[in-house]
């Protein structure tokens, strides 16, 4: 009985509280300097694009908002032939950057993203990729990791173990 | 011709009470949830009212196929109507009532029970589950709480000797009945919300668990026929309240005596208000409970002590 | 002030009650059957207001009262039992619920 | 004044009727809500006004809602077609001459009404309630103990037992 | 006092048997045992305070109960009842014994209803007024009926209804008589009461009489019962608990012959002279058709009931023979009848007990297991047979002597039921004990329990065959009392009695 | 000196109690000295009181002892009180004496059985109330023991219970006996309300002052009275039960159906012998009675099979002489008789129970043969008892009772030739057939081995009650030889004298007819069993052997008047017919139901519109008037 009471009289003290509500359009609010808004595409220092259309994030995402389809250029260079998120149903969590194994996918703490037509919140690749590095400047998966030559197949290399056999049973 | 003022006086305050309120329940909640609340359309979102009119007015008034019609469409009407024939027996100030009934009491009482039959029909007539368990719920929860709502008041009929408002309200003239029936007022009060189906007694229309109870199916103006209703209700009872245990228009004289009934009556709406955004809401059971098991002895009680006393003082 | 005459209002009760008594003859609806009989009862306690207007007695009002009363025990218990008798036996045919004849 | 009785009579008569010849039960409870407005207005204008009162208040606004909430319960409104082969139309014959006969004994025993007395006046509910607790106390009493027994009776018959155990539960 | 005493100490027993049934099963047993415990003790301490029975009462209580109409509180003693208390109380101590093992369900209501039965018999037997009379009376009845109700055999429901029916409604035929001397009374003399002693004179004449003793009558010749009427005993007392058959048949009929004595003859001293060639003639016919009975059934508990209707008719040719002789008799029936049939019906609970039958043809050979139970039944069968030696032969040889005295033909035929009583005393025997193993029943004799009530039992008989006469000391001045009454209106009143030979040789 | 009678009964009881209560803890040899002891010590105070009584012999020729008062009851007495009177001194004597020597050799026969104390029990139990029985002071109490006599009597036949066939026999004799029983209490009942009192001499007193001889109400008690006694001793419409009786064990038959049990109807006509002069129609009914049931028992006795069923139509041929002897009025003769026959009759029914037990339970005579070199002691002894049966001339005692109450049935003033000769038929008939037992038995071939050989325990009885059998006669001589009469002095100081007419001098000349008819019989006898001529085989298979065996169709008589009547009607009316009228109460009841409730048909709206018809019907009905 009492704490009905006190609860109508705690409730009733907020009359003096200070207002909480920030009245947006007209004042912005302050946003970190990592907050996780929308995805974008980077490129590498050589202005080439950084997916190599592994599918890990695509993998990793929780809502299934993203999409691609690998190809491959001239030089067996894999790029995705299409990159499309749908925002409508992203959610921000960052797995994908997490996933991705070139830092080719990125956040940013943009996320003023309202359209008045639902369809377009689906961002193709063209919309996605921007032309910086992001937060990752000088980093190119390929000098890292090396491309392929034709020299010697895989698992020839020095201290490199032999491909598992995946369809074998054996260990 | 004085008559037609009053009559027009009665019908159009409350209903713009009950219209302002949409917006004043929207500001009085925000204060006490520490946010702004409408403040886009016009100055302070005052327009807001209108805008909400507007689009009830303009939204397509459909009425499901599967819907016992009739009684679909009769439903939102009853509310208004009960609720806006009782006005007519409360007096607005000395002389500002349509009439002045020597069972005022009883009518106020007679029209808030048939009030019960919107919300159970509304609900019935969509013929969707959640409808009919809201109005289900809504006529048990009515029905128990209009017991006590009249054994409540009636130690305030004792002390006035009258059924009537208007002698009710001249009978406090030494002092609001407020005093001498704190235990009826705490009833009546809870007995009120429940009536009125407010939170935190919303059990018909729960949210939570029946996505609207008896007025999911509605919408359109007839959807703002029980949206109006119900702030309509709060107005009636606050307004009930005012007159009954604070005296109603009396106060002092540098101000009109409607603005001591409104005021009086405004205060009150306050305070539903500040209910509803202060508690939760009990379960369908507790409520049941609490009315027949506590509401109810302590109105008897009440009824008991105040007949005694009166005796002993007579 | 009314001047119909009393007959006509004891008849206006009288057809009332007919018509209450017709409904319980002609529905096999249990819950038809006990509105009517909520008509007739109604009907019976009009005419005991038409009396204590007649006599200008309160006694008739009194006795409406009464039957307020009964009335309201009546459909409390009445209900209850359309209750059980429908999950009893899934129908409100009165003439299907004749068990009693054992 | 003489016109509002024929004309609520006349409501409360066709709504009787509807009322005890619909399918739909809620509808026919309507009607007969509608019926007892009817009645509550007849009963004030026979200077009776707290009747009226009483009337709207525990008839048309607690027992019909009792009446409706039940049916909404058994759900049976929608049973149109069990209604309709359940009411015959030749069914109303008997019950009707029978009604009718009533009826024309109850017109025969209206000739020789007793004269009224004279003056007939508003009774005030205080006069009610003077004599309610006066003259008719141990009626009142007894009126109680009748509501206490119907609350009673009402819960124990309204309560459903569960029929069903679980298998664990059952009695072997 | 001491009359209230014994009712509460009852009574109290009672309620607690129950209340402690709830949390014990031994408790309520302790609880009975020792009411009537002390119950008993109270008892035998007047019999032997008492210096002369020769007193109109023992002990007398007298107060208002409800003054407005007549009734009063009184309560009184004297040789008879005396018998008939130590007689209940002594059988009831037994019933708890017996029924020790037997009643397991329900332990505390099981001895709440015995209890009250004890209460309702023993104020049947002290009471004077005929109010309380009735009164005690009908709360007998109701817990008997859920004695059989409740923890009788397969047939309890059936069994238990006759049993109400017949009793509940002789009894409302009984109270209707009450009334109507209660009326009879009051008109002649002004003084509306329902006390014996003002009753005893009352002025009617011989119709009215006639009609108010056949209400009498009837509830006790029911209780009795006399055989038009005796259908509730066989159906009652073979589907009761053991317990249960022996209240029924060594208590409860005795209040029939109670009342008979207590309140039919003093009260209609004229109509029941001439009501005597009746009731000695259905006396008779108790005797043949029960013993005829009692020899077809295969049941061995209702065997045991019908050997009790038999025995009963010799009370009924007793009472109507008017005479010190058959009145004595009478009461020694009534006390060694209680013991003997008690016995049977306790040996055929017993029985059922461990063979779980009470048909007779599936017993057999029985002696070579339990040798021991098998003497203890071949003595009761004899003394139900009436042996020299035993209790039931000196009743049965009183009463006969008294009838012969009145009515030589009725005598001679009841005589022959002496022939019939060997038929299915004996028939029991050959029956159970004697014989081929029908079946190899797994069964041990009497457990010391058992014996104990057995021997006492057997004791008691003994002594009633072969030391009667303090029995006949106690109950002699109230019988004579009795007669006295029936000596006055006997004069020039005849017709019906064959002594005409003796009288010759004699003078 | 003489309140040791008290003792004579109250020691058979004593040691019934202890074998009842304490019987599962003794051992059988202590039983079994327990129960023979106590009935030897009663003996051994029988003859000490015996012997005082008769040498200081008190002026009322008897001795009363009062022990307690049983009932006292308005004008009602009856005393537990014993009378010694000649009477009951022969009777105690025979009793004890006998039972004594019967209980020694049950010790060695009952030895194997597993009910051996339960046995002494019903035996010391037997003996103790045949001993109330004969030494009652007052009629009641020798209902008493009358009863208890029949009581052990049931038991003891019904002794191996586990033969169904035992139980039923048992059943039938006491039921029979229960029937004479009755009307002997009948009797009593007139002659308590008669002349008020239990006690016998005061009866016989009051007796013979108040009534007149051949009154109505004498005749009547004397034939009620007799009725109790042709139950107890098997005479003629009663006498069924008694072959049946032989399920029982041997000695049981010795004593309670030979020797004593059955003779309680000779002692109790003895002992109310007043009332029986005063009836003449009754005593002469008795010797009637006597007569044939002798002649009867006789020819059955020629037809069986069974060693015991011979001897007990033999028994109940010669109880039927004792009937005869009373119903002429000898009395002594009769009393003489009992005890000569208690002596043989004991010592045959003994005699037979060795064999039988011997040859392993084997009762066929048929079956027997060439027992006299097996088993000397009992060939001889036997021998000895059935010499004494068939009455031998001169060297058995029976040779001397018999002919007295030949004599006596010719020369008393009620006799007659014609019972005379029943008589002497008789006599014929039992030398015939108890040598037919002779021969067959202990002659010709053995046909079954014995077993084993009896012990002393069964022997040395045999041997005394044979002597006592050739040598108890010579206490009394009649007067054509010897005119020795110290038994019928003692008796007769109780009983009357027999009244003779005058035909003296011819009494040596029914003895010589007797002891020829004797010596023919035995010697038909040798012709017929010994050399087996073809027309006795033919005879044996014959109807009317089979009539004679089955004891003149008596129990098939009786079997299809009274039992099957009995049991048919308590078969059909098993249901109780006034339950099934009483039920037809409820039965009518429930019929009504049904018809009422067609119009109950649980049709909510047809209760509902008969109710509104009604009340249409009504209303119009009142205002239209």
């Amino acid at each position: 009985m009492f704490s009905i009471l006190r609860t109508i009289w705690l409730t009733f003290l907020h009359i003096f509280h200070k207002t909480e509500t920030i009245e947006y359009p007209e004042v912005k609010p302050y946003l970190p300097p990592r907050y996780r808004g929308r995805i974008v595409l980077t490129r590498d220092a050589d202005h080439n694009e950084r997916c190599v259309a592994c599918n890990l994030c695509a993998a990793a995402c929780p809502v299934d908002c993203i999409s691609l389809q690998a190809t491959e250029d001239e030089t067996g260079r894999r790029y995705p032939e299409f990159f499309r998120i749908n925002f409508s149903r992203c959610i921000f969590c960052g797995f994908c950057e997490e996933a991705c194994p070139t830092y080719a996918i990125q956040l940013i703490p943009d996320f003023e993203m309202a359209e008045y037509d639902r369809q377009n919140m689906v961002y193709e690749k063209e919309h996605l990729l921007i032309d910086g590095e992001g937060k990752y400047h000088g980093y190119n998966f390929h000098k890292e990791a090396g491309v392929d030559m034709g020299v010697k197949g895989k698992g020839e290399g020095k201290n490199e173990e032999t491909p598992v056999d995946v369809k074998d049973l054996m260990p | 011709m004085k008559f037609v003022f009053i009559i027009l006086g009665v019908l159009l305050i409350p209903l713009s009470i009950a219209a302002g309120l949409i917006w004043v329940e929207r500001r009085l909640l925000s204060v006490w949830q520490d946010r702004l609340g409408p403040n886009r359309v016009g100055p302070f979102g005052l327009f807001q009212v209108i805008a909400d009119t507007i689009k009830l007015f303009f939204k397509e008034d459909w009425v499901p196929p599967f819907s016992d019609r009739p009684v679909f469409v009769m439903a939102p009407g009853i509310l208004m109507i009960t609720i806006l024939l009782t006005f007519s027996v409360i007096p607005f100030g000395p002389g500002f009532l349509v009439f002045d009934s020597n069972i005022g009491i009883l009518f106020f009482l007679g029209n808030s029970s048939l009030g019960v039959y919107s919300i159970v029909l509304g609900g019935w007539a969509s013929n969707n589950k959640y409808s009919l368990i809201g109005a289900m719920r809504a006529s048990a929860q009515m029905l128990t709480y209009e017991v006590f709502m009249g054994l409540s008041l009636m130690g305030v009929v004792m002390m006035a000797d009258s059924f009537s408002f208007n002698s009710i309200v001249l009978a406090q003239k030494h002092g609001w009945f407020i005093f001498p029936q704190f235990v009826g007022f705490i009833v009546f009060f809870i007995a009120g919300l429940a009536e009125t189906h407010r939170l935190p007694f919303d059990i018909p229309e729960a949210e939570g668990e029946l996505g609207a109870g008896y007025h999911s199916e509605y919408s359109g103006m007839k959807f703002g026929m029980f949206f109006v209703g119900e702030y309509l209700g709060i107005t009636l009872i606050s307004a009930i309240m005012a007159t009954l245990f604070f005296g109603g228009w009396l106060g002092p004289a540098f101000l009109p005596p409607v603005f001591w009934f409104l005021f009086k009556t405004m205060v009150l709406i306050c305070v539903f208000i500040l209910l509803r955004a202060s508690l939760p809401r009990p379960r369908y059971d507790q409520l049941m409970e609490f009315g027949w098991k506590i509401l109810l002895p302590l109105a008897l009680l009440n009824l008991l002590i105040t007949g005694a006393v009166l005796i002993f003082f007579k | 002030m009314l001047t119909v005459p009393v007959e006509t209002q004891i008849l206006f009760a009288g057809i009332l009650f007919f018509l209450g008594l017709i409904g319980l003859l002609v529905r096999r609806n249990l819950v038809f059957m006990l509105m009517s009989i909520e008509i007739m009862f109604n009907s019976a306690g009009l005419v005991f207001i038409i009396a204590a207007r007649h006599w200008n007695q309160p006694d008739g009002q009194v006795m409406f009262i009464f039957i307020l009363a009964v009335t309201a025990v009546e459909v409390a218990i009445g209900l209850a039992l359309i209750l059980q008798v429908y999950h009893h036996f899934k129908t409100l045919d009165v003439d299907k619920i004749n068990k009693l004849k054992d | 004044m003489d016109i509002f009785f024929y004309i609520s009579a006349g409501i409360a008569i066709i709504s009787t009727i509807m009322a005890i010849s619909g399918r739909n039960a809620i509808h026919s409870l309507l009607f007969l809500i509608l019926s007892l407005l009817a009645i509550s207005v007849v009963f004030y204008l026979l200077d009776a006004p707290f009747i009226a009162a009483l009337e709207v208040i525990i008839y048309a606004g607690a027992i019909m809602v009792l009446f409706i909430f039940v049916t909404m319960m058994l759900n049976i409104g929608l049973e149109h077609k069990q209604e309709k082969q359940w009411l015959n139309p030749s069914m109303w014959i008997i019950p009707s001459i029978l009604a009718a006969i009533l009826l024309g004994d109850l017109i025969l025993a209206l000739r020789n009404m007793p004269t009224a007395v004279a003056g007939a006046q508003l009774i005030q509910p205080k006069q009610v309630g003077i004599s309610l607790f006066s003259t008719y106390l141990l009626a009142v009493e007894i009126a109680a103990i009748l509501l206490m027994a119907g609350v009673i009776g009402a819960y124990h018959l309204g309560s459903q037992k569960k029929k069903v155990l679980h298998r664990f539960l059952e009695k072997k | 006092m001491i009359l209230i005493y014994l009712i509460v100490i009852l009574l109290a027993g009672a309620f607690l048997a129950w209340l402690a049934g709830n949390w014990s099963a031994v408790l309520p047993r302790v609880i009975s045992l020792v009411a009537l415990g002390i119950d008993l003790t109270l008892l035998v301490l007047i019999l032997f305070q008492t210096t002369t029975f020769n007193t109109k009462w023992l002990i007398d209580i007298q107060s208002n109960w409800i003054p407005q109409f007549g009734i009063g509180l009184h309560l009184a003693l004297d040789g008879l009842s005396l018998l008939m208390l130590l007689l209940t109380f002594f059988l009831g101590i037994i019933a708890v014994i017996i029924s020790w093992k037997e009643i397991n369900s329900k332990v505390g209501f099981f001895h709440f209803n015995l209890l009250l039965i004890l209460a309702g018999i023993i104020g049947v037997f002290i009471s004077l007024d005929l109010f309380l009379f009735y009164f005690f009376w009908e709360l007998m009845l109701v817990p008997m009926y859920f004695l059989i109700g409740i923890w009788g055999h397969e047939n309890r429901t059936k069994a238990s209804y006759k049993f109400f029916l017949y009793t509940q409604a002789s009894g409302l035929l009984m109270f209707i008589s009450i009334l109507a001397l209660y009326f009879v009374h009051g008109d002649s003399t002004g003084i509306y009461t329902f006390d014996y002693n003002q009753l005893l004179g009352t002025q009617m004449s011989p119709t009215t009489a006639m009609l108010i003793m056949s209400g009498f009558l009837a509830a006790f010749l029911v209780k009795l019962p006399v055989v038009p009427l005796h259908n509730w005993l066989p159906d009652a007392h073979s589907e009761a608990p053991t317990a249960g058959s022996l209240i029924l048949a060594a208590l409860l009929l005795k209040t029939g012959a109670y009342g008979l004595l207590r309140f039919v003859v003093p009260l209609f001293p004229s109509a029941t002279q001439s009501f005597a060639p009746i009731g000695m003639a259905l006396g008779v016919l108790g005797i043949l058709y029960g013993a005829k009975l009692a020899f077809a059934q295969t049941d061995l508990k209702r065997l045991i009931a019908y050997t009790s209707v038999s025995h009963m008719g010799f009370v009924m040719l007793g009472i109507f023979s008017f005479n010190e002789l058959a009145y004595q008799g009478v009461v020694m029936q009534m006390i060694a009848h209680g013991i003997s049939t008690g016995a049977l019906f306790i040996m055929a609970g017993q029985l059922s007990e461990r063979i779980h039958t009470r048909d007779i043809n599936q017993m057999g050979g029985l002696w070579e297991k339990a040798p021991f139970m098998g003497a203890i039944g071949l003595i009761f069968a004899m003394a139900s047979l009436g042996l020299p030696g035993l209790g039931n032969f000196i009743a049965e040889l009183l009463i006969l002597i008294g009838a012969f005295k009145v009515n030589v033909l009725m005598s001679v035929l009841a005589c022959v039921g002496l022939i019939a009583a060997t038929l299915y005393s004996l028939r029991i025997l050959q029956k159970v004990f004697f014989g081929k193993k029908n079946t190899d029943w797994k069964m041990n004799d009497l457990s010391i329990r058992e014996k104990v009530v057995s021997v006492s039992l057997v004791i008691i008989i003994v002594v009633l065959g072969l030391f009667p006469q303090p029995v006949f000391d106690v109950a002699k001045p109230s019988l004579l009392k009795t007669l006295e009454r029936t000596k006055s209106q006997e004069s020039g009143n005849k017709t019906f009695i064959m002594t005409q030979p003796i009288n010759q040789s004699t003078n | 000196m003489t309140n040791l009678i008290v003792l004579i009964p109250a020691l058979p009881l004593l040691s019934f109690l202890i074998l009842v209560l304490f019987g599962g803890k003794l051992s059988r040899k202590v039983a079994g000295w327990i129960g023979a002891g106590s009935i030897g010590v009663a003996a051994l105070l029988t003859i000490i009181v015996g012997i005082s009584f008769i040498k200081s012999l008190p002026e009322t020729k008897s001795y009363s002892v009062v022990i307690w008062q049983w009932l006292h009851v308005g004008n009602l007495t009856a005393n537990i009180a014993f009378r010694l009177d000649s009477l009951s001194l022969v009777f105690i004597f025979v009793i004890t004496f006998v039972g004594f020597l019967i209980h020694i050799y049950s010790i060695g026969f009952m030895a194997n059985d597993e009910g051996f104390t339960r046995f002494f029990a019903y035996m010391n139990l037997f003996v103790s109330s045949m001993l109330i029985l004969v030494l009652a002071d007052n009629i009641l109490l020798m209902y008493l023991g009358w009863e208890g006599v029949g009581l052990c009597s049931y038991l003891l036949i019904g002794f191996l219970y586990k033969e169904p066939a035992n139980g039923a026999a048992a059943r039938k004799a006491f039921i029979i006996t229960r029937i004479g029983d009755t009307a002997m209490i009948i009797g009593i009942f007139i002659l308590f309300l008669s002349f008020g009192t239990f006690n016998i001499q005061d009866i016989m007193h009051l007796a013979s002052a108040k009534w007149a001889i051949g009154s109505s109400l004498a005749v009547i008690t004397a034939a009620l009275l007799l009725g109790g006694a042709l139950g107890k001793s098997a005479q003629l419409p009663l006498q069924t039960w008694l072959p049946d009786a032989m399920a029982g064990p041997s000695p049981v038959s010795a004593l309670i159906h030979a020797a004593t049990m059955v003779t309680a109807g000779v002692y109790l006509i003895a002992r109310t012998n007043v009332l029986f002069s005063l009836a003449p129609i009754v005593q002469t009914i008795i010797a009637i009675i006597g007569a044939l049931t002798l002649l009867i028992a006789g020819f059955s006795a020629l037809a069986q099979h069974d060693l015991k069923r011979i001897l007990a139509y033999s028994t109940i041929s010669q109880i039927g002489y004792m009937f005869l002897a009373l119903g002429v009025g000898a009395y002594s003769a009769a009393i003489f008789h009992f005890m000569i026959h208690a002596f043989f009759k004991a010592l045959l029914f003994l005699a037979a129970g060795v064999v039988i037990l011997v040859l392993n339970e084997e009762h066929d005579i048929f079956k027997m043969g060439g027992l006299r070199k097996r088993m000397p002691v009992v060939f001889w002894t036997f021998l000895i008892g059935s010499a004494s049966l068939s009455a031998l001339p001169l060297i058995t005692a029976d040779f001397y009772s018999k002919d007295a109450i030949l004599w006596f049935a010719f020369s008393s003033n009620s006799g007659g030739m014609v019972l005379w000769f029943a008589g002497i038929i008789g006599a014929f008939l039992t030398a015939l057939y108890s040598f037919r037992m002779i021969f067959i038995t202990f002659f010709g071939e053995a046909k079954t081995e014995p077993t084993f050989n009896a012990g002393k325990l069964m022997t040395v009885p045999l041997i005394i009650l044979a002597t006592l059998s050739v040598i108890g006669g010579f206490i009394e001589l009649p007067t054509s030889m010897g005119n020795f009469h110290l038994f019928s002095n003692l008796v007769n100081n109780t009983l009357p004298n027999i009244a003779i007419k005058n035909v003296e001098q011819l009494e040596w000349l029914f003895q010589l007819i007797s002891a020829l008819i004797a010596s023919i019989g035995i010697y038909l006898a040798y012709r017929f069993y010994f050399k087996k001529p073809a027309y006795i085989e033919a005879f044996n298979h014959s109807r009317l052997n089979h009539f004679f065996e089955k004891g003149f169709g008596f129990d098939k008589v009786y079997d299809v008047l009274f039992v099957k009547p009995i049991v048919w009607l308590a078969e059909i009316d098993k249901k109780d017919i006034f339950d099934q009228l009483n039920i037809s109460i409820s039965r009518l009841a429930i019929w009504g139901n049904h018809f009422l409730s067609i119009a109950q048909n649980g049709k909510l709206r047809w209760y509902l519109l008969s109710f509104a018809i009604g009340i249409a019907f009504i209303l119009t009905l009142m205002l239209t008037k």
